[in-house]
């Protein structure tokens, strides 16, 4: 097996926060068998934060971690946060088409002797990467331990469908779904799977950001589903920490644990749930862990429709 | 064309913001306000603000709390029929609101500002010292709110998902240039 | 060519029957101001333009010269704007040689729904040549026949 | 001033307009005039208030007489405003009207220059000097006439063509109909009722339809497509497949057998928008016409397995012929006229719009069909499980329209029907209705009308393009249902409206193959890939290519009466053409003097319309002016320059470069390099 590696740009919330994260995407890395290098020195990228205060040092401070990806000769760099690759695509692009904001940022990066050249560095985000460089194909190859028997949420979240998705729909995306079936779970129909997670929102309106969560959390229970997955720290960090929370203000029971695609990979795989960094999570996963069968479960049969009902839209492609 | 016009709100938040004369395109058709996940807590929708940017309601407009409320999630932007970077113009307003003083939501602007400070002394965002500066101190006079923070903390702490001793950058030295020169440049003229 | 002491570049324009010209006149009827820089000629199609007529507006005097057709795929005579497109590419090497800066000779296109297009492609381009200022190029280039043209 | 110059060989009247303020208010129109005297062999130059007006053309034709002018210019508008009328005024005093040449003064110059008086007056200046040089090298032209074929050709058997078919046939003059449908009728025939008197749709075109059927002048061609098309106005050779129905059409009386015994089902996504099944051997719908079926090969058992011949088996006039072959026949036309229509926008391009995936979504052309009592459910409105009628619909406006990420314009009947299904809706179901619109447009007369009967009848309009369609319920009230976020524009607040049914009113698009018919028929696609008329305003139906003409939506999107409008208008413009039985073609063309022509051959690929041949025999290139447009790119590209492009030659536009680059500043006009007038041999 070949050693394919990629540069690499975890963020901050995967050196702590989110640290299972950091651990499951390792262990499926070595698994697939590519290694994920860390940006030398990289810093952060911001948030949303860095944005909505200053918009030209935002730029310089994301620009500074392409520059160095770019000295480094990397010509793709990989981010597991969302948001860290949405700052990194968002920079990359916005000094290709506005040429006073590329001229300020190298003015800027010029000052700690570096430059970058728009559309040098090609920034992806590790689903696209994982499913478009290895695929449904290759993972299945892997897969030792099915996960029959789960019915899984795929939760995307806003930034990396939008606001121009890489490789999949900006509205409803569904490489996710496909990935949950590879692994022999059932995605659950989801319709809020691009719905705003809140962000930040939890520091500065809690009501606010509590509702949100509280509405996402609710729709994937109503499609049945066993767990989130997720693809951002900030989502696992809201939908999982903040949950409690939502079920207090709204008077609900929900217990719905979210992991990181990462991880269901990995149990997938055969990973010892310690091993992809299981237990970091407030709402845990012992009960999911224990649902999952041996063999696949019956197919249901769609319940047929009536003899009047109207067939559902074909539209000619 | 006729360039002898003074320069008016509209131009400088248009100026300001990369693709920001797409403003002009706006319909007043609301899809942004419907898109908005946290448009029920906003004063005015963004719609709104457009409509009182050209007004020239500049007052009302930086007063407003909802670039405040904008969570970034772009769906305003991926939605808009006429392709106006809405979440751009909302940064835009956040910091012309600041800029000229404007603003009276003292949470947000300190939970980024915090967050930027450590950014800025250590090149990494950290979580625990967030956590006890924005917690402890801008949430002093919310008890509760501070109580269950400190709760949530401990928890995190528990399962090992805050860092105790913050980590910094090595070349924290070329950040800060770059930073400084940066802000040096963005004082300097108006945005992009 | 300029009246009064700022320099008020003359650009020759050779716009499209079909596409520019009409863009032209749509910017005409929808009041669309731009600099009076721009002194047009009407040809069927951008297929049409022999780069002789570039040189000899610019031998003339003409600062710049702004050639404009239908949008690739739409030109009316199906694909005489690609031909300009070939035919520009060589012009301008030529161009080059003579030391005439690429901004004075530029291809540009608009549909006949364009006029905000047309006009401010001419407000730009004369800001460009402004920026340039005149060709000074005419006075110390004489065409050959043009001198034996003048014994006879 | 009008004092008289010496004689000279060649005498150029100049004519500067006012065009009351327009051009006065802006451009020293006296000034312009009297510099423009000292022009070369300009014998007289006027200022005059309306050129265009009858005192204006009297003008010139006296002078022209008085003066012997042998040359005119006029400056004023746009050649493409008045370019023929004042070539008329040169004819009617006895000069050849390619002696005259216009300048632009108005559109390009007044106009545009507002706010630069000097700038303007100048830029007039040096248009009239190269309009002056340039008709000193223009010479006397004739337009070359040719014969009209009487026929026509009619591409596209909707509403459009079927009144342009009509129009003509009973003029007395044939028609062939082209339809790619096995049945004409187009859209209209799939809807309901008809805005805003709600006559049924298909009351007011079967009839239609039965005339075009059964017209003596009419030739009918369903299930055919014209593949290919040569010649030019009045002489054109078309080329067109009928695909084989697989029925012998002598035979079939229609009884319909055949499709009662088909056994496959498949859903129809033409007539029915898939709402509803046809088989596999069908009739599209009930009044079709022609009426004879024909087997969809793609689905037929026979045709996929080799067995069943269900129909062949139970049809007693034994019509049916597995074996038919399609059929290709030529045709000779005078006139085309496309009518090819529209499609309809794919909803599923807006997935937060939720078509195809809630189930409860219907696009405007399925309800057309769930309404229409020939529909799937007889005119039932129910949800798709076919029984619940609904309590509460939501009808949204601008469905793939007016949005820079689908199509930028304005659909133009989606307002009305909007309010149409409203309508219905409520007088059909008595549900709760809601319109969700970003502006209410209803123009047309009787249109607005309707709108307030609308209101009147309790329909709830909410100013406010929708966000999303979600079945995530948030509270109780909205479990089940299909919730429609939008912001309600008038109060400023994000509203969230449960409901049981929602309608997309789906934007109107060109045909998906809109741009290769362009090709084959040389007309041109707009940025919107609609047809693109020869004028906008002022000839809407003809295009850039003599005798192809264009009606309907497939110049852009229209409802029935604009339709049917541009249908006859179509028509009318081929009949007159028809009826002067010759006409006269621009004589802007190529011609090669054969013989300095080395027959290289460069130019022969250079045209796109094939018009340059290559005589082997006398080995020179020859142009034929009948095929040739005049675009001039064999002109540019001869190597030994021997092709001329009548009215646009080396010497009048070198002219015409040599005067507009006139020193305008000085009092009287300077020739740069003082060359004799004799310019443009360089």
């Amino acid at each position: 097996m070949t050693n394919k590696t990629y540069a690499y740009y975890p963020g901050c919330s995967l050196q702590h926060r989110s640290h299972a994260y950091e651990v499951s995407n390792n262990a499926v890395a070595k698994t697939l068998g590519f290694e994920l290098v860390e940006v030398d020195d990289w810093n952060c990228c911001g948030a949303t934060e860095m944005f909505s205060l200053n918009r030209i040092p935002a730029y310089s401070l994301v620009a500074r971690n392409l520059a160095r990806a770019e000295e480094a000769g990397s010509e793709e760099v990989i981010a597991a946060c969302s948001l860290c690759f949405l700052n990194l695509a968002k920079t990359d692009q916005h000094m290709k088409k506005f040429a006073k904001v590329e001229h300020k940022v190298n003015q800027a990066l010029a000052a700690g002797k570096l430059h970058y050249d728009p559309g040098s560095v090609r920034v992806r985000h590790l689903l696209e990467m994982v499913l478009t460089d290895y695929g449904l194909n290759t993972i299945k190859e892997y897969t030792k331990r099915p996960l029959y028997g789960l019915t899984l949420a795929p939760y995307y979240g806003c930034l990396l469908a939008r606001p121009n998705s890489v490789f999949d729909n900006t509205e409803q995306p569904t490489a996710m779904d496909h990935l949950i079936e590879a692994l022999g779970a059932k995605a659950a129909p989801f319709s809020m799977k691009t719905y705003c997670c809140g962000g930040h929102m939890t520091q500065i309106s809690e009501a606010t950001a509590l509702e949100m969560i509280h509405k996402i959390v609710k729709n994937a229970a109503d499609g049945g589903a066993d767990a989130i997955v997720t693809v951002c720290p900030m989502c696992q960090l809201n939908l999982d920490v903040y949950q409690g929370y939502a079920n207090q203000l709204f008077e609900t029971e929900f217990e719905i644990p979210v992991m990181f695609f990462s991880q269901l990979i990995g149990l997938a795989m055969g990973f010892a749930p310690k091993d992809l960094g299981f237990g970091q999570e407030f709402i845990s996963f012992s009960p999911l862990l224990e649902k999952i069968q041996e063999i696949p479960p019956a197919k249901v049969k769609p319940e047929r429709r009536s003899k009047q009902a109207l067939p559902m839209p074909v539209m000619p492609e | 064309m006729n360039t002898s016009r003074p320069q008016t709100f509209y131009d400088r938040v248009a100026k300001a913001t990369p693709g920001g004369e797409l403003l002009g395109q706006c319909l007043q058709c609301g899809s942004c306000g419907g898109s908005c996940p946290s448009g029920p807590d906003m004063d005015h929708t963004p719609r709104a603000l457009f409509a009182m940017i050209r007004a020239g309601l500049e007052d009302e407009v930086l007063r407003s709390n909802a670039p405040w409320y904008c969570v970034s999630c772009f769906s305003c932007t991926a939605r808009c029929p006429q392709q106006i970077p809405i979440t751009d113009i909302m940064y835009t307003l956040k910091q012309m609101a600041i800029q000229e003083g404007h603003y009276d939501h003292p949470h947000a602007t300190k939970f980024s500002e915090t967050f930027i400070g450590f950014v800025e002394q250590r090149g990494r965002s950290f979580e625990f010292g967030l956590a006890t500066r924005y917690h402890l101190f801008h949430l002093i006079q919310h008890p509760t709110q501070m109580l269950k923070m400190g709760g949530m903390g401990f928890n995190m702490l528990r399962r090992n998902r805050l860092a105790l001793r913050p980590k910094s950058i090595q070349n924290m030295d070329q950040l800060s240039a770059i930073l400084n020169e940066a802000k040096a440049i963005a004082a300097k003229e108006e945005q992009v | 060519m300029s009246g009064n002491g700022t320099f008020q570049p003359v650009i020759v324009g050779f716009l499209c029957n079909w596409c520019s010209y009409r863009a032209a006149d749509l910017a005409g009827t929808s009041r669309m101001g731009y600099p009076a820089t721009l002194r047009d000629i009407r040809i069927m199609c951008t297929g049409r333009l022999d780069p002789t007529f570039v040189l000899r507006a610019l031998q003339k005097g003409a600062d710049g010269v702004l050639i404009m057709g239908c949008h690739p795929g739409q030109c009316h005579y199906q694909e005489g704007n690609y031909k300009a497109i070939r035919r520009f590419v060589l012009l301008r090497r030529t161009l080059r040689q003579l030391g005439v800066e690429d901004a004075r000779v530029q291809l540009h296109w608009a549909s006949a729904a364009q006029g905000v297009i047309f006009a401010q492609t001419v407000a730009r381009m004369t800001e460009e040549i402004k920026a340039l200022g005149p060709l000074e190029w005419p006075r110390n280039w004489t065409n050959p026949e043009e001198a034996e043209y003048e014994q006879a | 001033m009008t004092e008289i110059r010496e004689q000279s060989e060649k005498r150029v009247g100049v004519y500067i307009c006012h065009c009351g303020h327009n051009i006065a208010g802006t451009v020293d129109v006296e000034h312009v005039a009297e510099w423009a005297y000292n022009l070369p062999h300009v014998v007289i130059s006027r200022d005059n208030r309306f050129m265009c007006a009858s005192t204006g053309q009297e003008q010139v034709e006296e002078d022209i007489k008085e003066y012997e002018l042998t040359h005119v210019v006029v400056a004023s508008c746009s050649p493409h405003m008045h370019e023929k009328t004042f070539r008329g005024a040169c004819a009617r005093a006895g000069l050849n009207p390619y002696l005259f040449e216009m300048a632009n003064i108005r559109e390009h110059a007044s106009w545009v220059h507002p706010n630069d008086k000097d700038g303007a007056t100048n830029k007039a200046k040096a248009l009239v000097s190269a309009a002056v040089y340039r008709v000193l090298q223009h010479e006397p032209l004739t337009p070359m006439e040719v014969e009209i074929r009487p026929e026509t050709l009619i591409v596209g058997g909707g509403i459009a063509g079927i009144q342009a078919a009509l129009e003509i046939a009973s003029a007395g003059y044939h028609v062939y109909m082209v339809e790619r449908e096995p049945s004409i009728g187009g859209h209209m025939a799939q809807l309901d009722k008809t805005f805003p008197t709600l006559d049924c749709s298909a009351c007011i075109l079967t009839p239609k339809m039965f005339d075009v059927g059964s017209h003596p002048n009419i030739t009918m061609m369903t299930y055919a497509e014209v593949e290919s098309v040569d010649g030019y106005v009045g002489n054109f050779t078309v080329k067109v497949r009928k695909k084989s129905k697989h029925v012998r059409e002598d035979q079939c009386t229609g009884c319909g057998t055949c499709w009662e015994k088909c056994p496959v089902k498949v859903i129809d996504t033409e007539y029915e928008a898939s709402l509803g099944y046809r088989k596999a051997i069908y009739r599209p719908f009930p009044q079709a016409v022609p009426k004879y079926p024909v087997i969809d090969i793609e689905n037929c058992t026979y045709y996929k397995t080799g067995k069943c011949k269900a129909c062949e088996k139970f049809c007693q006039r034994n019509a049916i012929d597995f074996d038919m072959p399609d059929e290709v026949v030529e045709i000779q036309v005078g006139n085309i006229l496309l009518a090819t229509g529209y499609e309809l926008f794919d909803c599923r391009r807006i997935p937060q719009y939720g078509y195809g995936r809630l189930e409860n979504v219907y696009t405007s052309m399925e309800f057309e069909r769930l309404v229409n009592a020939t529909g799937p459910t007889e005119g039932k409105i129910t949800l798709r499980d076919g029984e619940t009628m609904p309590k509460s619909v939501a009808i949204i406006h601008c469905v793939g329209s007016r949005d820079k990420n689908h199509n930028e314009y304005c659909s133009a009947i989606c307002c009305m029907s909007s309010l149409k299904f409203a309508h219905l809706v409520m007088e059909k179901t008595g549900a709760e209705v809601y319109q969700f619109y970003i502006d209410m447009r209803p123009i047309a007369k009787g249109y607005e009308e309707f709108y307030h009967r609308i209101l009147e009848e309790g329909a709830n309009f909410i100013r406010g393009r929708v966000s999303e369609i979600t079945d995530a319920a948030h509270v109780p009230e909205e479990e089940g249902k299909l919730i429609v976020i939008a912001e309600d524009t008038l109060i400023g607040r994000q509203r969230r409206v449960p409901v049981d049914m929602v309608i997309l009113s789906a934007a109107l698009e060109p045909r998906h193959d809109a741009a290769e018919v362009a090709h084959l028929f040389s007309v041109g696609c707009g940025n919107t890939g609609f047809f693109t008329e020869r004028h906008p305003k002022l000839d809407p139906v003809a295009t850039m290519t003599e005798g192809v003409y264009i009606a309907g939506a497939c110049q852009g999107p229209k409802d029935i009466p604009d339709t049917v409008a541009q249908g006859a208008a179509a028509a009318a413009r081929i009949l007159s053409v028809i009826s002067q039985r010759r006409v006269e073609l621009e004589p802007v063309r190529a011609s090669i003097d054969e013989s300095r022509c080395s027959g290289c051959r460069i130019c022969n690929n250079m045209c796109p319309y094939g018009a340059i041949a290559y005589l082997e025999d006398l080995a020179v290139s020859r142009v034929n002016p009948a095929l040739c447009k005049g675009c001039g790119t064999c002109v540019a590209a001869c190597p030994s320059q021997i092709i001329t492009g009548a009215h646009f030659t080396f010497d009048q536009l070198m002219a015409e470069i040599d005067g507009i680059m006139v020193d305008v500043h000085t009092a009287a006009p300077v020739r740069v390099g003082n060359q004799p007038i004799k310019v443009g041999e360089a």
